[in-house]
C-alpha cells in the first residue's frame, strides 16, 4: 500500500472542523478493576475525518478505552465531551445516537438475524431512542440496507439481504458490520483489531471502504497490533502503556522501532532472527495431500530444525492445510510421513501420537479453557502420560511439568492454579505453545502464533520458536503476518487457490515479492473443487 | 471485489439441494405440517370418524390453553430463556380469581375478570423477568424456583379443594358459541367462541415478534445477549417483557381453563409444561434461543393435540400416547438439530 | 470455589441443629438418621447424573433420570421372575434383578448418548424426548399398573439392614459418589469432561474424543439412574411407571444448590451429596413438624431463589477471609 | 396432651375435596377421644414416591399408629412392613389386596357396590344398549373392582347390555374424563350408559354430555361428592351418584387404629358406632391382617341432594 493513497493530512475535509470543536474529547479518564488500574488519566481528542491507530501491549488498556467510548463500560473518573458537550453516563445506545459505532472483534453482529436487520435495525433503534415498543418500518429497513450495502460493495438483492449473518463468510460479515456503521450515519467508527481474521486482500478492501468513510468526514479509530498495516493506512497513532497515554502523533513521522519502543519501553530487534541450522531432512514428508474444496496437490517436506512458513490468503487453503496437519479437519487423500513412517491423521489425537504439535489460530475459542487453571491448560493433552497406577492423574508430576514449561516459556503468572483468563494475551499464547510442547512433538504447527499479541510478547515467542528449532524440532508457521514469516523462517511456501503456488528461500525474498505472490491470479484456475474430488 | 461477494460456487444440483435444505431449516413449520398431515391421514384411514366436524371442533377447543402457553413460551424461548412457571401462574390466577370473584363479586363481567387475570399474570411475570435478570442464573433454574413458590403459595394459602361453584359470567363465557353443528347421530358439536382468544393471541404475538423493535430485540437477545446489549438493546427490558408477556398469556389461559371446564381445580395445569415445551419444539423453535415462529408454534400445538386426542379413535391404546409424543420430540430434535458442531 | 463446600457444610449443620431444636431429640435418633440415609440415594444418584450432564456443557442436562429408573425397575420386575424364582433363590434373584437394571440403564444411556453425541440433538430435547419415550415403554409394558415384587429378603436387607450402623444402600451410594467424584477430580476422564464443558471447541482442537466423552457422561448418568431404579424397587418392593414424577425437578434443584454450573465446566460431587442431604434433612424436619407438603414446596422454591441471590454476592470475605481471590 | 397416643392418617393427595372431608372425621375423632391426638397428612402430588417418603418419616418419628389410604397399595408393602416391625400399628382403607396391614377397612363390599351401580344403570337404560365404564387408573384397586363387578353383573343379568371400551382411565381428573367421554361419543354414537370410577369422573362426563346436547339421553352413574356434582345432578346430565361419606370413613379409620393400639379384639358383626359401620363383616386379608367391611354407601340423586352438604 502506498501511503500517499490515503493522505494522513486532510486537505479539505478537515479544514472545516480543524478549528472547531473536535468530535470527541476525553480528559483524565480513569478505570479501575478489582486490583487493576486499567486506565490512568487518559486524555485525547478525536476529530472528524481522521484516522487513528490505538496501539499498545496486551493489557495496556486499549479495549477498556474503547469500551468506555462506546458506552459499554462507565469510566470511574474523567470527562467525555462529544461535539463539545459533556456527556455523563454514556450507554451503548447513547454512544450510538451520538454517532459512535463500534465494531468489536466479534463484529457485534447478531448471527440469527438477517443481513438487512443487522444493518438497518440499529438506525431505527436509535431513532426510537431505544423504546422497544416502536413499530418497525419494514420498507425503510430495506432501503437503508440497500444503500449501505452498495457503499461497501456487497450485493443488494433481496436474496442476499435475507440471508442470516451466521451463513456468511467472515470477510463478508466484516463488511456487513461496516455497512451498519454507514447506515447509522456514524461519525466515529471504532474497529477492534478488524484485520486479525482477514487476509491481505480483504484488508485492502476494508481499507478502501475506510478511505471512503473518511472522505465523507467520518473518523475511524483502529485498535491494532499490526504496525505495518497501520503505517500503510496512515493517520494518527495513540499509544497506551500500562493504562497511560504515552505518545500520540502522526504515524508517518515515526519509524516502527520507535513506535514499538513507546509501546514496550524497550528496544526490540526487528532483524532476521534465523540462523539457519537445518538438520537431517525427511522429518515430515507430505505428498499429494488433498481435501475436497479446500486444497489439492500439496507436497512438501520439512527437515529437522527447519522452520517453514506457509502464507496465503484466507481462501487459499492455508488454514485448512494447517488444520489437516493437526488432524482437526482431516485430509481426504494423499500421504503424510513423519520420520519416514506413514501416518493417518483422522483426528487431533492421531497428530499428537504422530509427534505433531499444534497451536490453533484462535486462542480464545479454539485453544484455551479460559476459566480453568493455567497448569491444567498446559497438561491437558498429555493426561494419559501422567497417570499413576490407579489410572488417576499424577498431581505432583502434573505440577512439575507445568512449572517446567512455564519457566521454559517465561510465562508470567502469580500462581499456575490461577485461571488462564487472568493472563495477558501474550502469556496466554505461550500457555498454548507450552501445551503443544508438553506433548514432546517432533514438529510443531503454529497457526497464527502471534495474532493479537503485542510486540513485546511477539519477540519472546519468536525467541522460543528459534530455540525449539535450534534444538532440532521442525516448525511450520502458518500466518498472514509476512514480516513474522520473513523474520523466522528458512523457507516460505505461498498457497493460492488450494495449491502451493511458489516456494521461496526466506533469505532471497522480501515482503513485496511475497505480497505479489499471494495476490497473483496464477496459476491454475482449475479450482480445487474438481481437483479434490 | 468479487472475493467479498457471497457466492455459491457449487454445482447446480448441489446448489438446489442446498437451497431446499436451507429452506427447510429456515422454515421448520413445514416439517411440522408434514407430520400433521401424516398423522391425520393415517388416523383418518383407520377411523373415518376422525374427519367429523365435532372432532375438528374438539381439537380446536383442546388447543386453546396449550396454544396460549405455547405462544408465551415461544417468546421466552426466542429471547434465549426457558420458563417452567407459566402453568403455576395460570393455576394461581385461575383458582384465586375464581374463588375470590365467586365469594365477593359473582356478577363481575368476564372481560373484567380476564383483564384482572392477565394483569396478575403479568405482575408475576415481571417478577420472574427481574429475578432472571438480576440473579444472572439460567431462566430454567430461576423459574423452577418461582414455580415452586407460586404453587406452594396457592396450595398453602389460597386453597386446595376442587371448586365447582363457578360464577355465572365465567361459565357463560365458556358456553358462548361461535358455531353449532348438528351431527347425524343426534348429538351437537359446538365450536366455542373462546377459540378466538387463541387466534387473537397468535396475531398479537406475531405482530410483536415481527413488526416491533421489541420483537427484533427479543431475537437479538436470544441470538447473542452480550452483542445485543452492546448494540443498544436493553436486555433487562427484553427479559422483563418476555416473562411479563408469558405471564399475561398464562393468566388468560388460566381463566379460559376455568371457563371451559366449569370447575377450578388448583391441581390442574401444573404438570403440562413438558407438553407445551414439546409443542413449541415440534414447531421448530430453537431450544437454544433466537429462533422460532408463531405459525410453527401453532402447528406444534395442533400436532400435540392431535396425538393426545385421537388415539382412542385410531384404536391405539392410550398407553402408547406418551411413547409416541416422546418419539416425535426426538425426531423433531434430530430434524431441527441446529446445534453447531463445536 | 470452596465457599460452596463451606456453605453446604454450614447449611447441613444449621438444618440439623434447627431440626433438633424444633423437632426434638427424636430427629437424631439412630432410626431417623438411618431412615434419612435410606432415602437419600435415589435422589442423590439422579442428581449426580444431572451433574455429569451439566458439567459436560453445551446446555447439558438429563431429564430422563427417573424415567430410566422406573423402566429399569419395571423391565427387571417383569423379566427376572421368569429367569430366577424369588422364593427359591432370593439371593440370585436380587443379583439378577440388579444386573438387569444396570443393563437397561446402560441401554437407555446409550440411546441418550447416541442422540446427543452422534445425532447432535440438544441435550434438553433429547432427554425430554427419551424421558417420555422410556416412560411410554414402561406404561405399555405394565398397562399403566404397578408391579409388585413381594417381600424379598436380600432386597429388603440391601435397603434396611445396616452394617456398622450404615444402611447398605447408603454405603453403596457413598461408594458410587466417591468413585465418580474421584474420577472427576483425579482421572483424565474428569479433567477432560470439565474442559469439554468449559470450551467444547478447544476440547476438539486439543484432541479430546468429544463424542466418547459425551457418550460416557450420559451413559453413566443413565446407569446411575438405573441403580436408583434398583434402590427404589428394593425399597418399596414394587415398581410403577409414574413413581417419583417430581424427582426430575428436585434432582435439578439439588444439583443447582450444589453449585453445579448449568452452563458447564464446573461441579463437585461432594457438594451434590451435601446438597442432597441438606434437602433430605429439611424435608424430614418438615414432616416431623407436620408442616404441609405445599408449604414445603413453597420453602423449596424460596430456598432456591435465596440461594441464587446469595451466590451473587461474594461471601468469601465472610466465610473465609484468608481465601485468595480467584483461588 | 404430650403423652397422648399419636395416630396419623396418610391420604392419597392432600387438599383434595374428598380428603378434606375425611380430615373432618379424623379431627373429630381426636377431639372426642381422650388421650388421642390425630392428624391427617398427604403428598402434594399424586405420587406414590412422596407417599412412601411421608410414611418413612412417620416411622422415624415413631407415631403410635398409621392409618393409610394408599395411592397405589402394592407400592406401600415394604414401608408398611417396616412400620409394623417397629411396633407401629397399621390400618388401611381401600386396599384389600395389601398384605402388610393389620386391618383393612372397607366401607362396603366392593363387588356388591359395583353390582349396585350396574343395576341402577340397567334400570335407567331399560336393560339394553351400549355402555362403558371409567376408572381413576388401572392401579386404583377399588375402581377396578367396581368396574369388574359391574361388568360381571351385567353379563349375568342383562344380556342386551353391551359393554364397550371398559375401564377408561380418567387419572382422577375431570378434564380427562371429559375428553375421553367426547372421544367415546365419537367412537360409539349409540352409547346409552356410562359408569364413573373416580369421584371427579361424573363432573367431566356430565359436562361432555351437556355440551353434546345429550342430557337425559345417556344414563350416568358413578361415585362423586354431592356438592361437586350437584349442578350436573340438577341438570340431569348425571343420573345419580353413590358414595360413602369420607368423614365417617376417617372417623372409623382412627377408631380402628385406636383399637389396635389398645389391643382390642375385632369381632364379626361389631358396632363401630357410626351409621353404616354398625355391623362390620370380618374376613381374613391376603396377608396376616383382617379386612372389616361395613355397609356405608349412600345413593344421591336430584331428589335427595339437599340432605348432603359436603
Ligand atoms: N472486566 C475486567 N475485570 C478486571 N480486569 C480487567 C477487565 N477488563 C480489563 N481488565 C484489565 O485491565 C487491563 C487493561 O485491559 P485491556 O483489555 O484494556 O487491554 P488491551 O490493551 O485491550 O489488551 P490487548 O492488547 O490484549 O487487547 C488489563 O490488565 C486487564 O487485565
Ligand atoms: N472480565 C475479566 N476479568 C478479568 N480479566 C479480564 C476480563 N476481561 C478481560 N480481561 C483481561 O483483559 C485483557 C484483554 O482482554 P480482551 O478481552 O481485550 O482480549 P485481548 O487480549 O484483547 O485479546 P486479543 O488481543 O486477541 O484481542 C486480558 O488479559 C484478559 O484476561
Ligand atoms: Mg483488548
Ligand atoms: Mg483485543
Amino acid at each position: 500500500m502506498d501511503s500517499s493513497a490515503i493522505s494522513p493530512l486532510m486537505p479539505e475535509g478537515s479544514a472545516s472542523t480543524a478549528g472547531a470543536t473536535p468530535f470527541l474529547e476525553l480528559s483524565g479518564i480513569h478505570k479501575r478493576f478489582a486490583g487493576v488500574h486499567a486506565l490512568r488519566g487518559v486524555s485525547t481528542t478525536i476529530e472528524a475525518g481522521q484516522i487513528y491507530h490505538l496501539m499498545g501491549e496486551n493489557g495496556s488498556g486499549k479495549s477498556t478505552l474503547i469500551k468506555i467510548i462506546s458506552g459499554a463500560q462507565p469510566a470511574d473518573e474523567g470527562s467525555i465531551l462529544i461535539d463539545g458537550r459533556e456527556v455523563t453516563s454514556l450507554t451503548p445506545l447513547g454512544a450510538l445516537s451520538a454517532g459512535i459505532e463500534t465494531v468489536y472483534q466479534d463484529l457485534s453482529l447478531l448471527p440469527n438475524l438477517t443481513v438487512t436487520e443487522n444493518i438497518s435495525l440499529s438506525q431505527q433503534l436509535v431513532e426510537a431512542k431505544g423504546r422497544l415498543s416502536s413499530q418497525i418500518d419494514r420498507s425503510r429497513l430495506d432501503a437503508t440496507a440497500v444503500k449501505a450495502l452498495e457503499a461497501v460493495n456487497l450485493p443488494t438483492d433481496p436474496g442476499f439481504r435475507s440471508l442470516l449473518v451466521e451463513e456468511l463468510p467472515i470477510a463478508t460479515r466484516q463488511l456487513v458490520a461496516i455497512a451498519r456503521a454507514i447506515a447509522v450515519k456514524a461519525k466515529l467508527v471504532i474497529m477492534d483489531e478488524p484485520t486479525s481474521a482477514l487476509t491481505k486482500r480483504e484488508v485492502d478492501n476494508l481499507i478502501d471502504v475506510v478511505g471512503q468513510l473518511r472522505e465523507s468526514g467520518v473518523a475511524v479509530l483502529f485498535v491494532t497490533h499490526k504496525l505495518d498495516e497501520s503505517k500503510s493506512i496512515g493517520g494518527h497513532f495513540i499509544i497506551l502503556r500500562d493504562g497511560e497515554l504515552v505518545k500520540e502523533g502522526d504515524i508517518q513521522d515515526h519509524e516502527k522501532d520507535e513506535l514499538s519502543f513507546w509501546m514496550t519501553g524497550r528496544h526490540l530487534d526487528a532483524s532476521r532472527y534465523r540462523r539457519a541450522d537445518i538438520g537431517a531432512p525427511g522429518l515430515l514428508e507430505v505428498k499429494d495431500l488433498r481435501r475436497r474444496r479446500d486444497f489439492a496437490d500439496v507436497s512438501f517436506s520439512l527437515a529437522k530444525g527447519e522452520i517453514l512458513g506457509i502464507a496465503g490468503l484466507l481462501d487459499s487453503g492455508r488454514n485448512e492445510l494447517a488444520r489437516a496437519l493437526a488432524g482437526v479437519t482431516p485430509a481426504d487423500g494423499g500421504e503424510i510421513r513423519v520420520d519416514g513412517k506413514a501416518v493417518a491423521l483422522r483426528q487431533p489425537v492421531d497428530a499428537i501420537d504422530a509427534g505433531i504439535g499444534y497451536v490453533p489460530e484462535d486462542r480464545l475459542s479454539e485453544g484455551l479453557f479460559l476459566e480453568k487453571p493455567i497448569s491444567a491448560n498446559i497438561v491437558v493433552q498429555i493426561l494419559d502420560r501422567i497417570r499413576n497406577r490407579l489410572g488417576m492423574i499424577n498431581v505432583g508430576e502434573s505440577r512439575k511439568l507445568s512449572e517446567a514449561i512455564a519457566e521454559q516459556l517465561h510465562i508470567v503468572a502469580a500462581d499456575l492454579k490461577n485461571p488462564v483468563q487472568s493472563l495477558s494475551g501474550g502469556n496466554q499464547q505461550r500457555v498454548l505453545i507450552g501445551r503443544g510442547l508438553a506433548t514432546q512433538p517432533k514438529l510443531f504447527v503454529l497457526h497464527g502464533p502471534t495474532v493479537g499479541v503485542d510486540v513485546g510478547s511477539k519477540d519472546t515467542i519468536f525467541r522460543i520458536i528459534q530455540k525449539l528449532a535450534g534444538e532440532g524440532m521442525g516448525v511450520i508457521i502458518v500466518s498472514d503476518d509476512l514480516p513474522e514469516l520473513l523474520q523466522n523462517c528458512d523457507r516460505i511456501m505461498v498457497m493460492r487457490k488450494g495449491r502451493i503456488a511458489e516456494t521461496f528461500d526466506a533469505e532471497e525474498v522480501d515482503e513485496d515479492m511475497l505480497y505479489h505472490a499471494l495476490a497473483s491470479a496464477e496459476p491454475s484456475e482449475a479450482g480445487v473443487a474438481e481437483a479434490g474430488s | 471485489m468479487s472475493d467479498f461477494v457471497w457466492t455459491n460456487s457449487t454445482s447446480e444440483d448441489q446448489a438446489s439441494m442446498k437451497r431446499i435444505g436451507r429452506w427447510l431449516i429456515r422454515n421448520p413449520p413445514v416439517f411440522t405440517l408434514i407430520l400433521i398431515v401424516l398423522v391425520s391421514v393415517t388416523i383418518g384411514a383407520i377411523a373415518p370418524e376422525f374427519w367429523q366436524v365435532s372432532n375438528i371442533f374438539d381439537m380446536a377447543r383442546a388447543s386453546v390453553v396449550t396454544g396460549l402457553f405455547g405462544l408465551g413460551f415461544l417468546v421466552i424461548l426466542a429471547a434465549g430463556g426457558i420458563d417452567l412457571s407459566f402453568t403455576a401462574i395460570a393455576a394461581l390466577m385461575m383458582y384465586w380469581i375464581t374463588t375470590a370473584v365467586a365469594a365477593s363479586a359473582p356478577w363481575m363481567p368476564m372481560p373484567v375478570i380476564l383483564v384482572i387475570a392477565a394483569l396478575g399474570g403479568t405482575i408475576i411475570g415481571i417478577g420472574n423477568g427481574l429475578l432472571v435478570h438480576y440473579l444472572r442464573a439460567p431462566a430454567l433454574i430461576v423459574t423452577i424456583g418461582t414455580s415452586y413458590v407460586i404453587r406452594g403459595f396457592l396450595l398453602t394459602f389460597i386453597g386446595t379443594e376442587l371448586f365447582v361453584n363457578i360464577p355465572l359470567p365465567i361459565e357463560e363465557f365458556g358456553k358462548f358459541e361461535l358455531w353449532r353443528v348438528q351431527t347425524d347421530t343426534g348429538s351437537i358439536a359446538i365450536l366455542p367462541a373462546y377459540v378466538l382468544m387463541l387466534v387473537a393471541a397468535a396475531v398479537v404475538t406475531w405482530w410483536i415478534l415481527n413488526r416491533t423493535l421489541m420483537g427484533r430485540a427479543i431475537f437479538a437477545i436470544g441470538g447473542n445477549t452480550s452483542i445485543a446489549e452492546r448494540l443498544g438493546y436493553d436486555a433487562r427490558k427484553v427479559q422483563v417483557f418476555v416473562f411479563a408477556f408469558s405471564g399475561f398469556l398464562a393468566g388468560i389461559a388460566g381463566m379460559l381453563h376455568v371457563s371451559a371446564n366449569r370447575i377450578a381445580n388448583p391441581f390442574d395445569l401444573v404438570g403440562t409444561e413438558l407438553t407445551v415445551i414439546a409443542a413449541v419444539v415440534l414447531g421448530g423453535a430453537r431450544i437454544t434461543g433466537g429462533g422460532g415462529s408463531v405459525l410453527g408454534t401453532i402447528l406444534g400445538v395442533v400436532l400435540i393435540t392431535l396425538v393426545n386426542n385421537v388415539l382412542i379413535l385410531a384404536g391405539i391404546p392410550s398407553t402408547w400416547q406418551t411413547f409416541v409424543v416422546g418419539c416425535f420430540i426426538v425426531l423433531a430434535g434430530a430434524v431441527f438439530g441446529t446445534r453447531k458442531s463445536a | 470455589m470452596d465457599r460452596q463446600l463451606n456453605f453446604l457444610v454450614a447449611l447441613n449443620a444449621l438444618v440439623l441443629v434447627a431440626a433438633v431444636a424444633i423437632a426434638g431429640q427424636n430427629f437424631i435418633n439412630i432410626y431417623n438418621l438411618q431412615s434419612m440415609a435410606t432415602q437419600i440415594p435415589e435422589l442423590g444418584l439422579l442428581a449426580i447424573g444431572v451433574t455429569l450432564a451439566m458439567i459436560s456443557g453445551n446446555g447439558g442436562i438429563d431429564l430422563s433420570g427417573i424415567a430410566v429408573a422406573n423402566l429399569a425397575g419395571i423391565v427387571s420386575a417383569l423379566l427376572v421372575p421368569m429367569m430366577v424364582s424369588p422364593d427359591e433363590l432370593p439371593m440370585a434373584y436380587a443379583f439378577v434383578f440388579a444386573g438387569v437394571c444396570l443393563v437397561v440403564g446402560l441401554a437407555c444411556g446409550l440411546v441418550n448418548g447416541l442422540l446427543i453425541s452422534r445425532a447432535g440433538l440438544t441435550p434438553i430435547i433429547a432427554t425430554l424426548g427419551t424421558s417420555l419415550a422410556f416412560t411410554g415403554v414402561s406404561v405399555v409394558l405394565t398397562n399403566g399398573s404397578g408391579v409388585r415384587l413381594g417381600y424379598i429378603e436380600p432386597l429388603d436387607n440391601f435397603i434396611h439392614t445396616p452394617i456398622l450402623g450404615v444402611p447398605i444402600c447408603f454405603a453403596v451410594f457413598l461408594g458410587i459418589a466417591i468413585a465418580i467424584g474421584a474420577s472427576l477430580r483425579f482421572a483424565p476422564f474428569g479433567m477432560r469432561l470439565y474442559m469439554l464443558g468449559s470450551n467444547a471447541k478447544a476440547a476438539r482442537f486439543a484432541g479430546f474424543n468429544q463424542k466418547r466423552l459425551l457418550m460416557t457422561a450420559y451413559t453413566l448418568s443413565s446407569v446411575l439412574a438405573s441403580v436408583a431404579g434398583f434402590i427404589i424397587a428394593a425399597r418399596i418392593s414394587s415398581v410403577k411407571w409414574d413413581y417419583g414424577t417430581s424427582y426430575v425437578l428436585i434432582a435439578i434443584l439439588i444439583a443447582v444448590m450444589a453449585g453445579v454450573r448449568p452452563t458447564g465446566g464446573y461441579g463437585k460431587i461432594t457438594c451434590v451429596v451435601l446438597s442432597a442431604s441438606a434437602l433430605q434433612m429439611l424435608s424430614s424436619m418438615f414432616n416431623f413438624l407436620n408442616i404441609s407438603n405445599f408449604f414445603r414446596d413453597f420453602a423449596w422454591g424460596l430456598l432456591l431463589l435465596i440461594f441464587l441471590a446469595v451466590s451473587r454476592f461474594d461471601f468469601r470475605t465472610l466465610l473465609s477471609p484468608q481465601t485468595k481471590p480467584g483461588g | 396432651a404430650a403423652d397422648d397416643v399419636q395416630i396419623t392418617t396418610v391420604v392419597k393427595l392432600a387438599g383434595e375435596t374428598w380428603f378434606t372431608r375425611m380430615d373432618e372425621g379424623v379431627v373429630q375423632y381426636g377431639e372426642e377421644t381422650d388421650g388421642v391426638t390425630t392428624n391427617e397428612i398427604g403428598p402434594g402430588k399424586a405420587d406414590a414416591a412422596q407417599q412412601v417418603r411421608l410414611i418413612e418419616d412417620l416411622i422415624a418419628k415413631n407415631v403410635d399408629a398409621i392409618a393409610v389410604v394408599p395411592f397405589d397399595p402394592p407400592m406401600l408393602e415394604g414401608v408398611l412392613k417396616r412400620a409394623m416391625d417397629r411396633g407401629i400399628k397399621v390400618m388401611t382403607h381401600e386396599a384389600d389386596n395389601l398384605k402388610n396391614t393389620q386391618v383393612d377397612m372397607e366401607a362396603f363390599d366392593n363387588a356388591a357396590f359395583g353390582a349396585h351401580f350396574n343395576d341402577q344403570l340397567a334400570d335407567c337404560m331399560g336393560k339394553k344398549g351400549t355402555w362403558t365404564s371409567f376408572v381413576g387408573s388401572l392401579g386404583s384397586l377399588t375402581h377396578v373392582q367396581w368396574a369388574d363387578a359391574s361388568a360381571a353383573n351385567a353379563a349375568e343379568k342383562y344380556p342386551d347390555m353391551k359393554l364397550v371400551s371398559p375401564k377408561n382411565e380418567s387419572f382422577n381428573d375431570a378434564n380427562t374424563a371429559y375428553n375421553k367421554t367426547k372421544e367415546l361419543l365419537k367412537k360409539y354414537p349409540d352409547l346409552k350408559g356410562i359408569q364413573g370410577g373416580s369421584a371427579v369422573d361424573p363432573i367431566g362426563i356430565g359436562r361432555a354430555l351437556e355440551e353434546a346436547g345429550l342430557v337425559g339421553k345417556i344414563c350416568v352413574y358413578g361415585i362423586g361428592m354431592p356438592n361437586d356434582t350437584s349442578r350436573y345432578l340438577k341438570s340431569g346430565a348425571v343420573t345419580g351418584i353413590s358414595l360413602w361419606d369420607p368423614k365417617d370413613a376417617g372417623f372409623v379409620m382412627n377408631k380402628i387404629a385406636k383399637m389396635l393400639i389398645d389391643g382390642e379384639e375385632f369381632t364379626d358383626g361389631m358396632d363401630l358406632g357410626v351409621p353404616g359401620y354398625t355391623n362390620m363383616k370380618l374376613k381374613k386379608g391376603p396377608g396376616k391382617g383382617i379386612i372389616v367391611t361395613g355397609q356405608a354407601w349412600i345413593d344421591v340423586n336430584k331428589d335427595n341432594l339437599d340432605k348432603y352438604d359436603f
